[in-house]
Order: C-alpha cells, then sequence, then structure tokens
C-alpha cells in the first residue's frame, strides 16, 4: 500500500532518528510512504482564535500539496497530524471560511485529502497481526509504559482515533511486537509542550508526574508516537534526581524505533544518539 | 341561517397587547350571520363566561365562536358555557387568533390584526355548516392494570385496589420492591428500607383486589380507554394460579389476557452505566463503583452482610470519595438534567460509612449540593458537621487506579487549588437514566416519551400524573428522577385518576370523529391501513369500512385516503373545508 | 348525601383553595363526593394566582390556573366558602363537625354582578395584600411623587377572580374609619353594599379532611440586614411577580416602586432566612432558585439592555427540564449567578447597595442596583397551628403539617381521616403540590369507597 | 477594595474582545470546575482554569492580563475534552494572550535564548511557542 507521506519539520531535524525508523519500519510491513514532492511547515500548532485564516494558511497548503499527490496523507509527527486533521476539518464544515481561505492560497481545496496518523493506518490499514507476522526479535520481556501525549487524542470529536480516556493502540502494537505494555493512569496527560521553551521547570513537574506513574507500574522504559513528548519526557530527567530524590531514569524510545528493532531491520540511522537518557544499556540487556 | 355570536378575548394584553381589538370587532360584524360581536378582558373569567351566556339568551343565538386562545386551552371551557346556556356545545367553535396570531406577529400589529380577522372569517364559514351532535357513550371496565412493582407502583396498587377494584400489578422481576428493594436505608431515618418496604410488599401481596404478576411482561395493549385488552407473559410462574394456570408445566411462559379501564405506569429507572465515564475508569477498576452498589454494601441482606469493604481486596476503606454529578448536568458530553436524588443519597452514604467506619475520611465532590426536601438541608449539615464529611465544591475530572489505590483528581474552586485524593474506594453518583425497555413499552401503550426517555406527562404543571393518552397514567421515576416521598404521592394521585374514572358508570366520547358513509364506500379498504389508531375495520359481510368510535381520534387521515369521499369527519366535512377556504380567498 | 347508611359522612372538607387544594377538590368531586372547600382569601387560586408566568416552561400562570378556578367555581359538587375560616372541628374519621366562619364583606354578593363599579369609585388608594402591599411612585397633582398603594378600600383579587366578588377592606375604609364616604353604595346599580354585614357561621359535616393550607414568606422586616422591609426598591419574590405580571399592578411593564423607573441592574438574592439555622429556618425552600431564574429571564425579556444578577449558595434546579432551565437563564438571557450569600444592603443616594461575594474568585463584590428582589424564606401559612390544634394533627417546629411517614405516608397525617397536600407540608413546586392534591384525593377516594362509593356516581 | 459590578462592567470592551477571538460562549461556563480539576498545568498556575473564566465573567478581564495562569496553558485541550458544557478555554486562554500580545508585545524575548536550547529543541516547540509567546 503506498501513502503519500509528510514528515515535518521535527522529523526533518531533530527528530531525523524517529523519522528513519518510520520510514524503514512501515516499508518492512508493505506500507509504502511516498514523501510530499513539495511541503512546508504545517505551523507547529493549530490556532485558537477565531480569526486564523492566516494561520491557517500553512497547513492548508500542505493538504493542496498532498491532494495533489493522493486521496490520504499521514505524519508520523502527532502535532503535524493534530494541525493538519484539524485544519482540514475546518476547511470541510466552513464553506464561507473555505472560499477565503482558497483565495489566499489561491487553490480549489475542499477538504478531499483524508489525514491519518501513522499509527492509525498501521492498525487499521496494515493491522498489528500482520505486524506481528513480522516479527524477527521479539521484545521479549520489556515492560513498557505507551505514552500518547495530547495531540492525537483531543479534541476527540477533531483528531481521536481512539479512546481519548484510555487509549491502547500503541499498547496492542507493543503486545505485537512482543513487549508488555504496563497498564498506567497516566498515559494521556499532557507533558508540557511547547511550555519547555517557557517554563522548562514546569514541564518537568508535568514530567515527573507521567514518569513516576509509569515507573510504580513497573515500566522499564517509555514509547511515545510524539517528537516533543519523546523530546519532554526525555530531556526533563536529567535534572528529575535534584528535585525527587530517588528518581530512577527511565529511556524513552520513538515506537517506530522499537518497531524497527523487533522486526530485526538496521537500526544504526535511528539516532539514539540524541536520546539524553542512554537507551543502550537496556537494549543491550534485552538482547536487542 | 344560523344565527352567530362572536366573542372577542383580550387575554390581558396578550392578544390586545398586540391586536387591535376594535378594528376586529367593527370587520367581524359585517360577516354573514352574525349577530353580535363582543370582546371582554378575560372571556374565560366568570363575568367573561356571563357575557357569553347573557348574549346566547339575549340575541337567541344558536351557535358561537369565541376568539381566543389554541383550542387545547379552552375549547372546553366555553363548549360548558354554551351548553349551560343552551346551545349544543358542537356549534360552539375557537378560533385560535393568541398562538397563531398575537404571540407570533408580536411586532406587526397591522399584520396581526387581519389575520385575527381572516381567522375569524374562516371559522363563520365552517360554523354555518356545524351540525348539532351528541357524545357517545361506552361501556367501562372497572379493573386497572399497574406496571412495575416497585413503591410507585404497589402504592398505586394498594389505592385502587383499597377502593374496591380489582388490579392486576405486572412486575418484570421475580419480586415485588423495585429499586427502592435495593436501597440499604432511607434519607432521614436510618430505618432499613427494607423493613418499612415489606410491609408494604405484605399488604399488596396479600390484598384480595391485587392479582400480582412476578417474572411477567405487558406483551401486548389494545383497546382504549375503560377498554383495554392487555396480555401479559408470565415467565416460570411462581405456583401455579388458579384456574389460568393449570395444567402448565412449570417453565414455560404462561400468557394472560386482562380486560383493563386504566393502566397506571410506574416502571422506574436505571443507572447511567458507569462503563461510560472513561475519565472515572467506571468499569476498568474494581474499587470504582456505582451508586447501587454502595447500597449493596450497606444492605444488611446484601452481600457483604452489610460490612462496608471494597471490591477489590474486601479491606475495610479509610478513605472513600463520592464523585457527584457523574453524567448529569452534562448536556456536551452525558446527560443534561440534575438526577435530582444523588446528593441525598451520597449525604446518606457518607454519613452511614462514617457510622460505621469512624476514623474514615469520607469525601465528596459536588458542584451544587441539591437539599431541597423536608428536612434535607438539615441532613446535609449533620453530614458535614455531626460526621465530618467533607464537602469539596468542584467536579472531579479522574480517577485511576495506581499503585494499589484509587486517585481522584478534583479542585476546590473555593480556594482555587487543585486537590488529589487517594481512596480505597471511589463512588461515582451516576445519572438516573429512563429504563433502556421503556421506549418499547412506551410505542405498546402509544404514549409519549422525552428525548431522555421518560414519559412525557399530559402538563408539566397542571397534569403531572396523567400521560396524553387517555385511560394512561404516569407514577415514579419512569416519568422523572425523584425521590420516595415524591414517588408515593404521586402513585396515590395517579390512583385517584384511576378512581376517578372508575367512579363514571360509563365512558363518554366526543362525537367530532370520522364516520363512514354507507351508500357510497366502496369497501376498498385503504382506510383501514390509513388509520394509526387501529380504529377501522371492514363490516364482515357488508363490505363496507367502519369505525370504532372509541378509538378514532378524528384525525382525518381516513378521509384523505379515500376514494370517494365516503370517509368523513363530523363537523370537520370537506364541504366546510372547502367554505373555509374560499372565505379566506 | 351527607349521611350515608352506615352513618358515616361521605362529604369531604378542604382547607385551603390553592392549587393543591383546588386539585383534591376537583378529584374527589368529579368522582360523585360532595366537597367543602374553605379559603380565606375571597377567591381560590391561592398563591399560584399572584404569579405571572411559571417555570420551566413560562406558561402564564392566569393562564394555565383560569381553567382550574373557573371549574372549581362552577363544580356543582364543591360548596365554595372563600373569604371565610375555620373555626372548630371535632369529631373523628367519618363524623368530623366543622364550623366555619365566613368574615363579612361588606359587600352581598348574592346581589352583586361584579360590574366593578364600587371599585372604580372607591377613592382609597390602598397597599393590598394581594400585591404584596407594593406601594409605587404616583406623581401628585401638586408635581410631587408620593408612594401609594396599589389596590382600592373595596376589591376583588383579579379581573379573573373566581368568585368574582368585592370585599371592603375596613382599615382602609374611609367610611368605616372616619364615618363618611358610602361613595361605593352610591354608585352601586344592584344595592349590595351592606356596611352592616355580620360574619356567618356554617356547620358542616364531613367524614374526611384534606389540609392544603400553603404557605407564606418569611417576612422582610425580619431581615434587618437586607434592609428589613424599608427599602422601597427592596422587594420580595411575590412582590415581583406582581410586578412582572400583565395583570399586575403596572400591567407587566418593568418598573421600580421607588421612582417609576426602568430599573437596569437587578439583583436576586437566594437564601433570605433559608439555610440559617443562626438567623432564620435552617431549612431550603426549594423553589427560589427556579423562580429567580425565572424571574430574572422575565425581566430580561423586558428589560433588554439590563443586567440581572443572582446571588446564591448552591443553585438548586432538580426538577424535570430545571436544569437545562437554569442554564438558559446563563446562556440566553445572560443572568449572572453569583456564588456566595448576601450580607448587606444598604441604600446610597438612589441606589441600593449590594454587598457580596464571588466566592469563585475569592472577591468581595458590590452592585449598584436599581432594584433588589428578596428571596425570603418559605414559612407555613398563618393559622396553621390553630388547626393543627384542633384538629390534634401534629406540626413540626417550623409549623408545616407533620406526614404519617416522611418516605412511606407523605400524605396522611397520624389523625385518621386527615390528610395532607401541597406547601403546607413544606415547600414545594407546582407539579409536585398539584401531584399531593390529587394524591391527597386518592386517599380520600380509597377511604370512602369503603364506606359504600358515591351515591351520586359521576355521570361523565 | 469592594469590586464594583454593573451591566457595563460585565459587558466590557475587554469581555467582547475575549468572546470575539474565542468564539466561545462565556456565559456557558457553569462553574463546576472540572476544567481545573484536570488542568496537568493547574499545580503551577497562579489562578485555576475554571477562575479565568469566572473573571471574564464579571469583567475582570485586566485582572488576568498579568497572570501567569494564561501563559501555562499548553492547550491540551483536556478540559475541553471533559467540560460538561463544550467549552473550549484553551480558545480563551489563545485570546487573552493575545490581548495581551497585542498591547504589550511579546510574551517572550527570543533574543535571549541561548542558540543551543534552539539547537536541541525539537522544531515544533520552538515554532509552537513562537507562535503562542510572540505576536
Amino acid at each position: 500500500m503506498k501513502v503519500s507521506y509528510f514528515p515535518g519539520c521535527t522529523l526533518n531535524t531533530t527528530g531525523k532518528g524517529f523519522d528513519n525508523a518510520v520510514r524503514a519500519a512501515t516499508a518492512a510491513v508493505g506500507l509504502e510512504l511516498i514523501e510530499l514532492a513539495e511541503w512546508n511547515c504545517c505551523g507547529a500548532t493549530y490556532p485558537l482564535i477565531v480569526d486564523n485564516m492566516l494561520e491557517l494558511a500553512a497547513p492548508a497548503h500542505v493538504l493542496v500539496a498532498a491532494r495533489n499527490q493522493g486521496s490520504t496523507v499521514t505524519t508520523a509527527c502527532t502535532t503535524c497530524y493534530n494541525v493538519l486533521k484539524r485544519t482540514n476539518k475546518f476547511i470541510r464544515e466552513h464553506p464561507d471560511e473555505r472560499e477565503r481561505l482558497n483565495a489566499f492560497i489561491e487553490a480549489e481545496y475542499q477538504g478531499e485529502v483524508e489525514v491519518k496518523d501513522i499509527l492509525h493506518l498501521l492498525r487499521d490499514e496494515v493491522g498489528f497481526a500482520a505486524v506481528q507476522e513480522k516479527v524477527q526479535r521479539p521484545l521479549k520481556d520489556l515492560k513498557v509504559a505507551c505514552y500518547y501525549g495530547c495531540m492525537v487524542l483531543r479534541p476527540p470529536a477533531e483528531v481521536a482515533y481512539d479512546d481519548p480516556d484510555h487509549p491502547r493502540s500503541l499498547d496492542d502494537l507493543m503486545t505485537a511486537l512482543g513487549a508488555m505494555p504496563v497498564d498506567y493512569p497516566h498515559k494521556n496527560e499532557c507533558c508540557g509542550a511547547y511550555l519547555t521553551v517557557s517554563a522548562p521547570e514546569v514541564t518537568r513537574e508535568m514530567v515527573y508526574t507521567i514518569l513516576k506513574s509509569a515507573q510504580l507500574a513497573g515500566a522499564q522504559a517509555v514509547v511515545t508516537n510524539c517528537p516533543l513528548c519523546q523530546f519532554n519526557l526525555d530531556k526533563r530527567q536529567a535534572e528529575m534526581a535534584q528535585f525527587h530524590a530517588g528518581f530512577q531514569s527511565l529511556p524513552v524510545f520513538y515506537f517506530s524505533q522499537l518497531m524497527g528493532l523487533a522486526l530485526g531491520l538496521d537500526a544504526s540511522e535511528y539516532g539514539w544518539e540524541r536520546h539524553y537518557i542512554d537507551v543502550r544499556p537496556l537494549l543491550n540487556s534485552l538482547g536487542l | 341561517m344560523k344565527r352567530i355570536g362572536i366573542f372577542v378575548c383580550h387575554c390581558g394584553t396578550n392578544i390586545a397587547g398586540t391586536i387591535d381589538i376594535a378594528r376586529v370587532i367593527e370587520e367581524i360584524q359585517k360577516f354573514p350571520e352574525v349577530v353580535c360581536a363582543l370582546d371582554y378582558k378575560y372571556m374565560c373569567s366568570d363575568p367573561g363566561q356571563q357575557l357569553i351566556r347573557d348574549h346566547i339568551r339575549d340575541d337567541k343565538l344558536d351557535a358561537l365562536i369565541v376568539a381566543a386562545c389554541s383550542p387545547a386551552m379552552h375549547e372546553t371551557t366555553f363548549r360548558k358555557t354554551a351548553a349551560t346556556a343552551g346551545v349544543n356545545p358542537y356549534q360552539t367553535e375557537i378560533a385560535n387568533i393568541r398562538e397563531q396570531s398575537s404571540w407570533v406577529h408580536q411586532k406587526q400589529r397591522e399584520a396581526a390584526t387581519n389575520k385575527a380577522i381572516e381567522t375569524i372569517r374562516t371559522i363563520v364559514a365552517k360554523v354555518h355548516y356545524n351540525q348539532s351532535l351528541v357524545p357517545f357513550y361506552l361501556p367501562l371496565v372497572k379493573r386497572a392494570l399497574v406496571i412495575g412493582g416497585g413503591i410507585a407502583g404497589m402504592q398505586a396498587a394498594l389505592d385502587i385496589a383499597d377502593a374496591g377494584y380489582p388490579v392486576v400489578l405486572v412486575e418484570q422481576s421475580s419480586g415485588l420492591g423495585g429499586r427502592m428493594g435495593q436501597l440499604s436505608g432511607i434519607y432521614l431515618n436510618f430505618e432499613a428500607a427494607p423493613d418499612l418496604l415489606s410491609q408494604t410488599i405484605e399488604a399488596v401481596t396479600h390484598h384480595p383486589n391485587i392479582q400480582v404478576l412476578t417474572n411477567a411482561e405487558v406483551t401486548q395493549v389494545g383497546g382504549y380507554v375503560g377498554n383495554f385488552t392487555v396480555h401479559v407473559e408470565q415467565r416460570t410462574p411462581e405456583p401455579p394460579e388458579p384456574a389460568s394456570a393449570t395444567g402448565v408445566v412449570p417453565g414455560n411462559p404462561v400468557s394472560y389476557s386482562f380486560d383493563i379501564g386504566a393502566i397506571v405506569v410506574a416502571t422506574g429507572y436505571d443507572l447511567y452505566r458507569k462503563e461510560r465515564l472513561g475519565e472515572y475508569g467506571g468499569g476498568r477498576y474494581p474499587d470504582v463503583i456505582d451508586g447501587l452498589q454502595f447500597e449493596a454494601m450497606l444492605r444488611r441482606d446484601g452481600p457483604t452482610g452489610g460490612l462496608i469493604r471494597r471490591p477489590s481486596d474486601g479491606r475495610i476503606p479509610k478513605e472513600v470519595v463520592w464523585v457527584q454529578c457523574a453524567g448529569s448536568r452534562d448536556p456536551e458530553l452525558h446527560m443534561p438534567y440534575c438526577s435530582k436524588v444523588c446528593c441525598m443519597y451520597v449525604a446518606k452514604q457518607a454519613m452511614l460509612y462514617k457510622r460505621q467506619v469512624p476514623e474514615g475520611q469520607a469525601t465528596v465532590f459536588y458542584i451544587d449540593i441539591r437539599s431541597q426536601g423536608k428536612g434535607y438541608e438539615e441532613f446535609v449539615q449533620r453530614a458535614m458537621t455531626e460526621h465530618d464529611v467533607l464537602y469539596v465544591r468542584g467536579k472531579a475530572s479522574k480517577v485511576f487506579q495506581e499503585d494499589g489505590r484509587v486517585k481522584v483528581w478534583g479542585v476546590d474552586t473555593l480556594t482555587g487549588l487543585p486537590v488529589e485524593v487517594e481512596a480505597d474506594l471511589v463512588v461515582l453518583a451516576t445519572a438516573t437514566v429512563a429504563r433502556s425497555d421503556a421506549q418499547e413499552l412506551g410505542q405498546r401503550l402509544r404514549i409519549s416519551m422525552d428525548e431522555h426517555g421518560f414519559f412525557n406527562e399530559a402538563h408539566p404543571k397542571l397534569r403531572p400524573v396523567e400521560s396524553l393518552t387517555a385511560g394512561v397514567f404516569l407514577a415514579g421515576a419512569a416519568q422523572f428522577p425523584k425521590d420516595i416521598p415524591e414517588t408515593v404521592a404521586q402513585a396515590s394521585a395517579a390512583a385517584s385518576k384511576v378512581l376517578s374514572l372508575f367512579s363514571q358508570r360509563q365512558m363518554v366520547q366526543e362525537p367530532t370523529i370520522a364516520y363512514v358513509d354507507p351508500e357510497i364506500c366502496s369497501g376498498c379498504g385503504l382506510c383501514i391501513p390509513a388509520c394509526p389508531y387501529e380504529a377501522r375495520t371492514m363490516h364482515e359481510w357488508r363490505h363496507i369500512a367502519v369505525v370504532n368510535a372509541a378509538l378514532c381520534q378524528g384525525c382525518g387521515a381516513c378521509t384523505v385516503v379515500c376514494p370517494n369521499k365516503a370517509c368523513q369527519v363530523r363537523n370537520l366535512t370537506p364541504v366546510q373545508i372547502l367554505a373555509m377556504m374560499e372565505a379566506y380567498l | 348525601m351527607a349521611d350515608a347508611e352506615n352513618g358515616y359522612s361521605k362529604q369531604v372538607l378542604i382547607v385551603g383553595a390553592g392549587i393543591a387544594g383546588m386539585q383534591a377538590a376537583l378529584d374527589i368531586a368529579n368522582s360523585g363526593y360532595q366537597v367543602v372547600l374553605v379559603e380565606q382569601w375571597p377567591s381560590i387560586g391561592g398563591h399560584m394566582h399572584q404569579l405571572s408566568e411559571t417555570f420551566p416552561t413560562l406558561d402564564c400562570a392566569q393562564c394555565i390556573l383560569t381553567p382550574r378556578t373557573v371549574d372549581v367555581g362552577r363544580h356543582e359538587r364543591i360548596a365554595l366558602y372563600t373569604y371565610s375560616e375555620i373555626e372548630e372541628i371535632s369529631g373523628t374519621v367519618g363524623d368530623f363537625r366543622v364550623r366555619i366562619r365566613r368574615k363579612p364583606a361588606y359587600v352581598n354578593w348574592d346581589l352583586c354582578t361584579a360590574c366593578g363599579a364600587c371599585t372604580e369609585a372607591c377613592p382609597q388608594a390602598i397597599p393590598v395584600a394581594f400585591d404584596r402591599e407594593l406601594e409605587l411612585a404616583k406623581v401628585m397633582a401638586s408635581g410631587k411623587v408620593r408612594l401609594v398603594g396599589t389596590g382600592k378600600a373595596i376589591y376583588t383579587l383579579s379581573p379573573q377572580a373566581v368568585p368574582k366578588k368585592p370585599v371592603i377592606d375596613v382599615r382602609y375604609c374611609t367610611y368605616f374609619q372616619k364615618g363618611k364616604c358610602r361613595l361605593c353604595e352610591k354608585v352601586c346599580p344592584v344595592g349590595a353594599i351592606d356596611y352592616e354585614q355580620q360574619p356567618k357561621w356554617i356547620e358542616e359535616r364531613v367524614g374526611a379532611i384534606i389540609l392544603a393550607t400553603g404557605y407564606e414568606l418569611y417576612p422582610l422586616e425580619k431581615l434587618g440586614e437586607y434592609g428589613a422591609g424599608q427599602i422601597p426598591d427592596v422587594i420580595d419574590a411575590l412582590a415581583m411577580e406582581r410586578l412582572l405580571s400583565a395583570s399586575g399592578p403596572t400591567a407587566g411593564v418593568m418598573r421600580r416602586p421607588s421612582d417609576g423607573k426602568e430599573p437596569k441592574e437587578v439583583v436576586w438574592i437566594q437564601c433570605a432566612g433559608s439555610r440559617d439555622p443562626e438567623q432564620g429556618m435552617p431549612y431550603c425552600s426549594k423553589i427560589c432558585c427556579m423562580y429567580s431564574a425565572k424571574q430574572a429571564m422575565l425581566y430580561k425579556h423586558k428589560v433588554h439592555d439590563g443586567q440581572a444578577y443572582i446571588f446564591y449558595i448552591d443553585i438548586r434546579s432538580a426538577g424535570k427540564r430545571y436544569e437545562e432551565f437554569i442554564q438558559r437563564a446563563m446562556e440566553e438571557d445572560r443572568v449572572l449567578f453569583v456564588r456566595g450569600k448576601v450580607s448587606k444592603v444598604f441604600r446610597e443616594g438612589d441606589k441600593v447597595m449590594v454587598w457580596g461575594v464571588d466566592t469563585l474568585t475569592g472577591l468581595p463584590v458590590e452592585v449598584a442596583a436599581d432594584l433588589v428582589v428578596i428571596s425570603p424564606a418559605m414559612i407555613p401559612s398563618e393559622g396553621t397551628r390553630k388547626l393543627a390544634t384542633m384538629l390534634g394533627v401534629e406540626v413540626d417546629e417550623f409549623g408545616w403539617w407533620t406526614e404519617r411517614d416522611g418516605n412511606l405516608a407523605p400524605l396522611e397525617t397520624k389523625q385518621p381521616g386527615v390528610f395532607l397536600a401541597g406547601a403546607g407540608i413544606g415547600p414545594k413546586d407546582i407539579p409536585e403540590a398539584v401531584s399531593q392534591g390529587s394524591g391527597a384525593a386518592g386517599k380520600v377516594l380509597s377511604l370512602l369507597s369503603r364506606w359504600g362509593g358515591p351515591s351520586d356516581p359521576a355521570s361523565e | 477594595m469592594r469590586v464594583r459590578l454593573s451591566g457595563q462592567s460585565v459587558h466590557n470592551e475587554l469581555v467582547r474582545r475575549v468572546e470575539e477571538y474565542s468564539g466561545q460562549d462565556l456565559m456557558a461556563c457553569y462553574q463546576c470546575g472540572k476544567c481545573a480539576a484536570g488542568c496537568p498545568v493547574a499545580f503551577a498556575m497562579d489562578m485555576l482554569p475554571s477562575q479565568v473564566i469566572r473573571f471574564v465573567q464579571l469583567g475582570l478581564v485586566d485582572r488576568l492580563l498579568d497572570s501567569k495562569t494564561i501563559w501555562l496553558c499548553a492547550a491540551c485541550q483536556t478540559c475541553y475534552t471533559r467540560c460538561p458544557k463544550g467549552v473550549d478555554l484553551s480558545r480563551i486562554m489563545e485570546a487573552l494572550r493575545e490581548i495581551v500580545m497585542f498591547e504589550k508585545g511579546s510574551y517572550i524575548n527570543y533574543d535571549a535564548i541561548s542558540p543551543r536550547d534552539v539547537m536541541e529543541w525539537p522544531q515544533q516547540a520552538f515554532i509552537g511557542g513562537f507562535r503562542k509567546y510572540a505576536v
């Protein structure tokens, strides 16, 4: 199956390893990602004020590029997904604004493209059972806490393809890969997102809530689908012990990295060096 | 020639504030056959009606039109007025110039006035052809059916049976008592509900006039007020009933058929499924339970023998949290209404918990405390002051299990602090909802329900226990969540309506219904499926359609499908309708 | 038909002709029994008669009530004694003896045709109970503004009153007070005015009794911190109903009492004397939240640019479509609900200052209001205790009727044959009062049928 | 000082702007507090999310303009997801930020940010933050 692919800025830069892993792992299960011929930044946040034309132009532009290339566009960056999905819905449901926007970006776009998160495609188009069949090196004994963040869950009416209170798609994928997802209650709590640039200390506490909960549930690692969540969960651990005595650090993976490993792919380009908490001891101990 | 009088009501300022009454009077006086046209501030008042009677006498009227509010409001009033002054009530018509004119054209005085005049003009044309009619009299079966064996149904049954009439009480489950039977104690006194309830159950079971059918369901309802035919099916019958059940193998359903004069619907409520409250972990965590589950724990005859134990490990919970409005007051995601009884039962449960576990902590998250009932406010105050129940004003947002405890994230909107409670047990006061099978029963009984599945009363203020279907009455939480005293009062009220009905010698039916002209009817049968009230049958040997006068509601559906105009509604004939059209055009 | 074969009377006494009492009377009379209905006001309908519109449907109270009052008024099996009091009751179930005192109206009702000439001619503008003794600003011939009452010394309660018969209030009547005037007598075309009229006593024998005695409002005079009833623009909720009512003293036009101006800032104060075990009544008065929201809504419908505030402790909207109604008041009519009990109300210039708090932000707040509407606690109507003593029926410490069992026998008393309905048992709204009226009737019908049923079954 | 409420003050220009920018009906909120109860950043805020709406309802928008809360909202939409009245609080927060930045300029001084941080931050954090905190 071929699908248009929008990498977005983060996966093109700091999230390159995530991107490499996504491309390799999806290819291995028969999902061929065709990068959009031309694309631009989606804007990184969905505008929340009513007069949002200007800020919708960028994601609309991406959607037009996607339309020119096929009926569905996917992305692995949850933020990009959130922005594109909501923009598309907005365009579909607001005929007047749609016309203004079209005039603005000089296009004729009615919202005909389907925007799907990569995990959603893996679950519904490829199927986790099919993924499981391709597993070469099961992530046996890996107790992993799946972390979903906000962007694929909220607002549910606009973006969710999973239960916003108790999502399970990532857990099911990990199960398919042979890992043991732990049940913990904060898989859908916010990690602080862009507060990381303005109030890192607040982000740290938010991250602590999540990680502590994962640890209580017995997790050895966290796995996520969002590059900003990965950064916050990973980076904020550095000074954590200073504020929370006895805090034990946890490696934070992208799901695609673990997927690549389990499928027995070459994982050398998965950006391991950008992890703040070294993932290698854990991987070594698991023989991966 | 008729002698028509027209009486125009101001309805205070309701009509007169918009419509130019003087001009209306001036115009309508010119209409044919109109002998007098008068106006009055409130035509429905005593002097207003006297005015009408005086003019019937003085002007020798034989037909009248009251231009006022909707006929649903006062048609009966004015028809009675006419009758008392010697005019056939069916020579009286209402011209609705309030709902259909003054109210809808409030800012267009001119247009509203013209519309009122035109409306009256058409009614004058109709009245010209009105016939004098007399009501039908029909037999009346003085036996009542009560559906539901909870406190509402039992109370209604008892009141009717005490008055000497036979009652059939149908209960779906295997025993009487309903939801009240699932409760531990009642709000204000801690007498166990089962004790109080058992007296009522006893009285019902042994009442010579009450036939109790448990494990039974009403499967079919035919007929009409005073003459319903009701089929009841009973699964695995109790010790066989005399006569009707003889020879039936236990375990097979037994069918009963009853002639019934009036029906009381008292089918009660369900709780909103806690599984639908994902953020509260309903159905995920064993120590997150609903209000009725906690009641079961408090019951001496319950699964824990009356001891409060948390389901996961049987330990005594030291921290218990109640989450109010779980699914209530939430138009966006769940039910928009307030479930009415939660505030009180939560206060009661918290108090009972503290009595059993004095060192425990009880915390209640609420939005507004609703303790409006006799002694209720004082009761909640006692929960706070004497039992140290901590009330926190703020809706909880998340309940989750971590490290063997159930944690509740809430807020205290009064200090402005987000709060967390590590609980051993969380009780969700889930919304009170209509029973899932209410819809089906409603259709069977032909009674309407609101968008949430509660049965509709005939009028929200003045006819709270009647349905819009004659002879079918409502009691208890099937109509809307209500507490026990309210339910009991309403049940007695429904009984009163039944007793009033049964006090009549026979049923009276309005004559303004359909009839079939036997000369013209070709027996094509088109009107039979067209009738929504099943009032039509084919005469066995004459091969023409006949009308069951008791079922016909005069809706006119048959007149539309009849190719020969053999079906007509009395006092609303095609001749009249055309005359009205002509008058208007 | 008072005496049945077994000696029991199958006639029923109902005390109070408000909506509960009327409902009970109609249900019983429609079942073929004779009813004696006693009401202390000159006409029937009770407090509902005073209301403008009703929550949550905004039906006009008069419109839905009038058919009932008319039905009661002309029912052949209801003997109606208005402007009357129970003076004595003795006996037991099946055989109660009742002595009713009919107050002198100073008008011969048998002669009166309700033409209204007397009221029109009466020179005395007086504050009347039906309008909550409201006094409204009136510009005098001298140009001065004076507060004058909204009624006359000879009056009927309303144009739709049943029965529509006038009475003279001797406290205000110039003739009774000063010995001259007699204008009403002069204008009466049928000679119905009778200044010498004496009270009348009626004896009845009844088998059962329904007490539907209703409620009153806690007097503003007892609420010192809210102005003790001394500030003209601080009125109670029933007075507001009269101001909002199309048949009220301002014909439904929104005017404040002190100067007749349209109030632009209106504050409602909840729990005035309710939920206050120290200073007032410990109980919740149940209906204030709903009627205040309704009044605020109706006010906004009349004064579009006005601002309505409701100070409350807890919003209590537990009833069918009640919660939705409150949210409509907030959303559609922009009524500002402020969580916090008001502490003080005082006059400042031509404004009424309201000192309160918003407990949700933690800020003390004040409103310079044009009009303040108080929701006083509901209390049992006057005379309840006296009646209780006569009947040997219990009342609670506040004077509300005590039920045989609060849960399972809410309409019965411990006294056999004596039943309860309506707000005399405790605060309740109209549908509940109506249910109870029918419910009490049901209880009575069960009882009566044990004595042989109606000797004159209803034919209809 | 007591806060004087009036029809004028509760419907002032700033309130109108908040409503216009956010597209939210502020009076729809009945102050149940569920937003605050679930807000993952509430612990760091100087006033609760529910209080932000409350201040707007009372016409006291000016008191919000110095509040930390509006800058701490991460637009995670937990509040909106669970709000019984469907009020999108994150839109109100954004409207308030817009109003402040319209008056006072950017909230964050990007010149003061170290290049090393910028290198480290994921693009989306940087761009997203820029859009929330700068004009």
